[in-house]
């Protein structure tokens, strides 16, 4: 169920950089390294990142481990998108953005998001508007199971579908 | 309004859980809307009751809008269920 | 030259979290996996993260490597006042920021920030709150080799005592 | 005014290539103003002239403000000279 997904450089010109954009919706474990890496531009140097991690509870109950799914081809595209949407509001390089899948281990990264741009500033807001903007829009669903073995299909707040009131 | 052929179905996350299956074949008409569609689905697969006002469609890798006038089906089109998100 | 400094648990109260400070000045590479690692926590599930990597190019010229030296004990004493400040503004749970000294290859980081709270939000603003304090006032100075053998001492526009149009 | 004793200069980054040294001592006295310091350091190092207006110093790990009516020296005070700073 793993596999990439990396757009064509950016041309230049539209207040664009050259820079690429890469995918991934994974089972494997992330790394933050080679998603760093993957982002490292010798022209860029400022990354900035976001790692989302597993919590081991909620609202006082032990939460045993995670487990993800998606839509794969359409998480891909929808994370595809985003990233044009940050190409069109802020002057980075490299976007990388890997979502993790299968079951989770509390305190390991569920996704990772990296983005290098010359200015530190446009590097950080881009990548929390790319946060917020995966959490909104991209099919990947998280059930949480619980120390009684109950579980829960979660809800992102930023779901505009999500029933009110829910988790 | 006449059927003309099916689309795929694909069910997600407690969509999937109620209806205990990843796939399915829907007969659809051609021209419909997502509402439309969706109460189809519901004669279909009852269980689904339970989380109607809280579910998406996609069609294709698109959401579609629920209020949207008019979508046109074609055969072999990937319509997907899509219970709130959660990911990140 | 290398040295870490950890500063007590935080307590709660005064709105805080419990949370530990932990900054570093190193000539080791920085591994932005350890340092993600070090600053995961079981409660908190947003960690953000800013890398600084040195470039290759300056205002058209080729940078062959980059020279960094610190006040040793001041820079840990700044980098830790810098915690203090981010603790007072937001909820966050674990800092911690590494700044490599010593020679610097190209595309590789000089500096790693990483804070872990319950929320994004508040993850990434301190990170990005962070480094802009840290390169106000955290005495380490940076020296660009060219390719011509030249070299310039940088100057941080944050820098209050800077030259004003120096590089 | 009177003389008392000697603190540990520390220099810095392009102080350092300057003065040729890393550390060094300095008469100082107890009572005096971070410019008067300056001063005293410009007389001993005249090579600090070319950065003096891009320089502060510290006193024991704290910053001084140029402008401070007065400081306290101890022996033994660590004072470094902290020319513009650019980590990262």
């Amino acid at each position: 169920m793993s596999g990439d997904c990396s757009s064509q450089p950016q041309e230049e010109g539209k207040g664009r950089r050259m820079g690429t954009d890469y995918v991934d919706v994974t089972e494997d474990r992330l790394s933050v390294e080679d998603i760093t890496e993957r982002a490292t531009s010798p022209t860029s140097g400022a990354i900035g990142l976001f790692v989302g991690t597993t919590r081991n509870n909620f609202e006082g109950k032990t939460v045993l481990r995670l487990e993800y799914e998606a839509y794969m081809p359409m998480a891909k595209k929808k994370m595809l998108e985003t990233c044009e949407l940050v190409r069109d509001k802020w002057n980075v390089e490299n976007i990388v953005m890997v979502h993790r899948i299968g079951v989770v281990p509390v305190g390991e990264a569920s996704i990772v998001i990296a983005v290098s741009s010359p200015h530190r500033k446009e590097a950080l807001e881009a990548v929390h508007f790319a946060i917020d903007h995966v959490k909104a829009t991209v099919p990947v669903w998280k059930k949480e199971i619980y120390g009684d073995e109950s579980s829960s299909w979660k809800q992102n707040k930023e779901c505009t579908w999500s029933g009110s009131g829910h988790p | 309004s006449v059927l003309f052929g099916q689309v795929r179905l694909l069910f997600f996350a407690k969509s999937r859980e109620i209806v205990g299956r990843k796939e399915a074949e829907l007969e659809v008409v051609r021209l419909t809307t997502p509402r439309d569609v969706l109460q189809t689905l519901l004669q279909e697969y009852p269980g689904l009751g339970e989380i109607s006002d809280n579910i998406v469609l996609s069609l294709n890798e698109e959401y579609l809008e629920i209020d949207d006038q008019q979508i046109v089906l074609e055969a072999g089109d990937e319509l997907a269920i899509i219970p709130p998100i959660s990911g990140g």
